[in-house]
């Protein structure tokens, strides 16, 4: 029996195992290839977009993700009881998961993505640093798995400082500590291995050198069932804070032809290296002289697929899906030609003037950008909620342009254009690094944010014009408070209540 | 009718005379303003130049969203101006500053205890929310007089968590 | 002194006389280019998006176009008040009168568009004919101007019928009439002749022979100061009622590369013949042996210029304003690649169900749609009225993908998502163009929509859900009531007042 | 509660009659409901099969616009639709069928007369609205029975133009 028998075959009905932005996005490609969509949804997520657009939805369980959607029982049972065929998994939640793509093949239902053992070697960063390698990818120096305390402790002299402890089955910057000098070990240690306990359930940590002033440079792949590879060129990820990235774009200002060539075959070799079949991301550090290192491969579609999409024109959630079908890549690799540049704000609900912390509440008003190009990718509504439960992204706002300094232009026209309300989102974030000559320049690495950008230099231009709004929102409401109320007996105390008939009076 | 506005610190006395005038700080704007059905959208025309905002009430304060910028403003009449200033700035009944939540979430750390020292912008709380670790950090130096909550507990947004006291050398 | 030190010069503001999705467009590419604007509004306009959008606002009197948007002397007179130096005329109302664009020299600003010589010449469809015919443009046979109709009936025979009867001052199919035999031609010469009177104060007419099974197929040229030209291929823009434009895709089905090339050679040589500089449109019809005939010059950016957009990269109102500014084109020919497929759909304000008679009204609610390959261009939002007095368009919905087929299905689904209520819009009548094989084969012609395409055959899946839908809602409305109103005195007469109530509570 | 809700000429008897269930023509469904705030927006999972809707009341019907297509819906009760069927279908007070303006606009032209005969789908009326000149149909065959407007005439939305009686061989 060959691979793709297995594990890929026609089918005409989807469960998409997400929600949000992601789920959105799956859906409309599966609208746009005729393919019947099954949502699923946690009991807040009911009036969300992803139920409303699917053709079906089904409520899998209580808000908190472990009893919803990571529950794989429930899913593969709603898979089974709608008559999907297929799973996709989106990115988070189950999509690293084998066990998950496991189940869906022992269930008899295709898995958008690659095999559960592609899933295990890559989610496992040391047998993934072993195994590609082996491939004759470069990576960082670091040590094996396995190691106690005390062997760490004497590792690490030997792979330099600065260093990083990393968990085996990190991801997204959690389970991962930067080390500067000997001291700072043991509680990193200890640290790593709480977080990545609490979260992946597997404390295994390792450590690795780190590489200074680097950026995050990834490769999009795509791989059939037939062997074909091919890369859509790179994404430029440096602009990241506490290891999430915030900001991505595609081309990268480092990347010339010739290294685009190389990380490409190199990131092909990587996938090669397990079989992998669907839309993967190589992740490599690139160094000041321009050398990259494997850092990990993501084996699903990421957050920031639409930047690559701008600029190949490849559509790769419909390439995941053709090929999960069966079906042979659409694109040999000279098909693919970069045009053009895309960037990529990820708008979320958090506070850029106060830490980014997260900002909980009810979204009241969406006003979106759009015109020449501009993209919004998002899964919320006047009305949604953004709860503690999910993660703080609300919205991804792409824009392309000829050249990098036009699409720049056009996202801090957007993000001009972009009102969200109920909420605070680090649009004013996005507003200031479009501004700023660093970023203009291209000059910047993955402690850019962290370290040597700051909110606090950002004016208010616009202050004067709030307090007159402001003034003259609440004039209006007294006024026409007047008409109900006696003037004799108002006061300030009035106002709370008068606001509530000014709402009920719209 | 008179209205002193506080905007980011700064105060702006704003005196709205009559239909489509507006004086502010003794400056006075041609003023236009129009109100989108339902949706909290406002255009207004201050001396011809237009600024589209959303303005909403939220805890007695409006939010102003003007390109992406969102603006707390407090506005207040001349008599509860006055009233405000003649208690004197109100920061809290006791004069501590409280590090509250701001969100609901679980507590994972308290770094300080009672009695301790601390600095304006230093680590008092970790607040796990969102899958994330938030560090809670004190808005001022000062003595912490109290924590009201534990590790593992889960909080409100708005709860109090840590009161910090001013230093012992600013007291009078 | 050169001809760019009279027409162009670098500005820093300009006046956008127009309104709707195009004073959008302009206000959005001038934001991208640091351009400050001026909207300029009639009456009925004060909360456009257009006045929302732009840095300064101007009323210019009442709702009626002649009283404000059509009205010189107050345009000319705001941009001066405001500092404007230039001025974007979008396309409609003042954008091919060549006085405005001479008052716009005369009071020393940029009029962003070609000279009023070349909009005089091309204007007047019989003087354009023999200008282009000299340059070596092909052109339909048809009579002089100024023949009475005496002359005119004799001319008929010799031009064979079918024929047509054009106004010259005319545009958008008025002041057009066909007319199959010569019985016809008393009454089409009377009422071309009315129509023509009425909408442009120049009742000349003439005849032109009637291609039949033509296609309107248009390209789309840019020429600067330095007299440079270049092409950016074709719109295949058949598919019309009534001489108005619904659906246009670039590139056109039956254009190969040798044909673009040469109807791009074509297209310059008419621009080139009247010295033109901006963006222009240089229409022609093609006849089934796929020969071109040149059928007038649009001296303005049109409406579907989106489409040409997407597929080249070329983002034309901002060369327009480049090339105002006295920049030379930012591309040569060789530059200008077409990739991929788009489609654009006029949203307009009627009832496809019935004639497509304007439907006016409030616009109550607008749901975008978004997502990969979806760009939406429009002036309107909830609140927004639709008024007799401007035309029916109230958003150009326009879908890019890698291949036809691909855009076809990505408009299918965009216009599934599109929600506008209301007003009733044409969405339907999309929607069933995008499902017909004539649409999806490329096998349409001029004559198609108004002959061959039917509403009637369109079936409506979901009426069982919409008679749920109104049922709950309204069995809603009366539950709530029933806690305010004694159940012994509620009876279907309450109904009204109840909706009310209804409406203020939520 | 039973209702009977009529949409393209297709009449459903809807029961409601408990929370999650909906009875229609016999055939029972499970429903989820569920507004979304303010926006008039609809989420209706009918047996699991989800649909948005928009739904708004208008002249005494419901519009709902279900994937890009309006549908105009008459909801009423099992009283209102038995009191209309014992008075008959109200067609006008006369019997005629009306031509009225659907757009407010300028008379351009009267084709037909008084006494005159027309034909289903035959042009009537020219009304000139929104740059355009609109061919106003009649809805029957029938004779023209009153012409109640003149060239020139400014119309407004609604407004009657051309009554229509059944043609002489219809008549009983």
């Amino acid at each position: 029996m060959s691979r793709e028998d297995l594990h890929s075959k026609k089918f005409d009905k989807l469960l998409v195992a997400n929600r949000g932005e992601i789920a959105m996005r799956v859906i409309r490609a599966c609208h746009e290839l005729g393919i019947k969509t099954v949502a699923v949804y946690s009991d807040v997520d009911r009036k969300s977009p992803h139920v409303r657009y699917a053709d079906e939805a089904y409520n899998i369980g209580p808000a908190p993700a472990r009893e919803s959607y990571l529950n794989i029982d429930k899913i593969i049972e709603v898979a089974e009881r709608s008559g999907a065929e297929a799973i996709h998994p989106g990115y988070g939640f189950l999509a690293e998961r084998a066990t998950f793509a496991q189940a869906c093949y022992d269930a008899g239902l295709v898995f958008v993505g690659p095999s559960p053992y592609a899933i295990r070697v890559m989610g496992d960063k040391l047998e993934a640093r072993r195994t590609v390698r082996e491939a004759g990818v470069p990576i960082i120096p670091g040590t094996e798995l396995g190691l106690d305390d005390g062997e760490l402790l004497e590792a690490a002299p030997k792979i330099g400082f600065p260093l990083l402890v990393k968990a085996s089955a990190g991801g997204g910057g959690r389970g991962m500590r930067p080390v500067h000098d000997p001291a700072g070990l043991p509680d990193a240690l200890d640290s790593a291995r709480r977080e990545a306990l609490a979260a992946f359930g597997d404390g295994t940590i390792y450590l690795e050198r780190m590489i200074s002033e680097a950026r995050h440079i990834e490769v999009q792949v795509l791989g059939d069932f037939r062997g074909n590879y091919i890369h859509l060129g790179e994404r430029e990820c440096s602009l990241q804070r506490r290891h999430q990235k915030l900001i991505e774009e595609a081309p990268s200002f480092v990347v010339d032809d010739e290294m685009r060539g190389q990380m490409g075959a190199v990131a092909i070799e990587a996938a090669r290296s397990v079989g992998y079949v669907s839309a993967g991301t190589v992740e490599f550090l690139v160094d000041k002289g321009k050398r990259f290192y494997f850092l990990e491969m993501n084996t699903r579609v990421q957050v920031e697929h639409p930047v690559t999409e701008l600029v190949t024109g490849v559509d790769i959630v419909q390439e995941q899906l053709r090929v999960a079908r069966g079906r042979m890549l659409r694109y040999s690799q000279d098909d693919v030609k970069l045009h053009g540049w895309a960037i990529e704000c990820r708008i979320n609900a958090e506070d850029p003037y106060n830490e980014f912390l997260p900002s909980i509440g009810t979204i009241t008003t969406v006003i979106l950008p759009t015109g020449p190009g501009v993209r919004v990718d998002t899964g919320v509504f006047p009305g949604y909620e953004v709860t503690p439960y999910y993660d703080s992204l609300i919205s991804k706002l792409i824009c392309y342009g000829e050249t990098r300094g036009e699409a720049v232009l056009r996202m801090r026209r957007a993000l001009e254009e972009y009102r969200i309300m109920g909420v605070k989102t680090n649009i004013p974030f996005h507003q200031h690094m479009m501004d700023s000559h660093r970023f203009l320049s291209g000059s910047f690495d993955t402690n850019f944010v962290e370290e040597r950008f700051s909110m606090s230099d950002r004016e208010a231009p616009d202050a004067l014009q709030a307090a007159i709004l402001a003034t003259l929102v609440a004039h209006r409401q007294g006024q026409q408070a007047s008409q109900i109320v006696a003037p004799g007996e108002r006061d300030t105390s009035n106002w709370k209540w008068l606001s509530r008939w000014e709402r009920l009076s719209r | 009718m008179k209205y002193i506005s506080t905007v980011k610190g700064e105060k702006y006395v704003i005196d709205i005379d009559q239909e489509g005038r507006i004086t502010v700080d003794e400056q006075t704007y041609e003023i236009d303003v129009q109100f989108l059905s339902d949706s909290g959208v406002l255009s207004l025309l201050l001396d011809k130049h237009s600024i589209e905002a959303i303005v909403e009430e939220r805890d007695d304060t409006w939010e102003v969203l003007i390109h992406g910028e969102l603006y707390t403003v407090l506005v207040q009449d001349e008599r509860a101006f006055r009233l405000e200033k003649e208690q004197g700035t109100s920061f809290d009944v006791s004069g501590d500053a409280i590090v509250k939540s701001p969100m609901p979430g679980l507590i994972i750390d308290i770094l300080v205890e009672a009695g301790q020292s601390v600095e304006q912008g230093e680590k008092v709380v970790i607040l796990e929310s969102m899958k994330m670790e938030n560090e809670l950090r004190s808005s001022r130096d000062g003595v912490v007089a109290h924590v009201y909550v534990s590790p593992g507990a889960s909080v409100e947004k708005g709860q109090a968590l840590v009161a910090i006291s001013s230093p012992p050398s600013d007291q009078s």
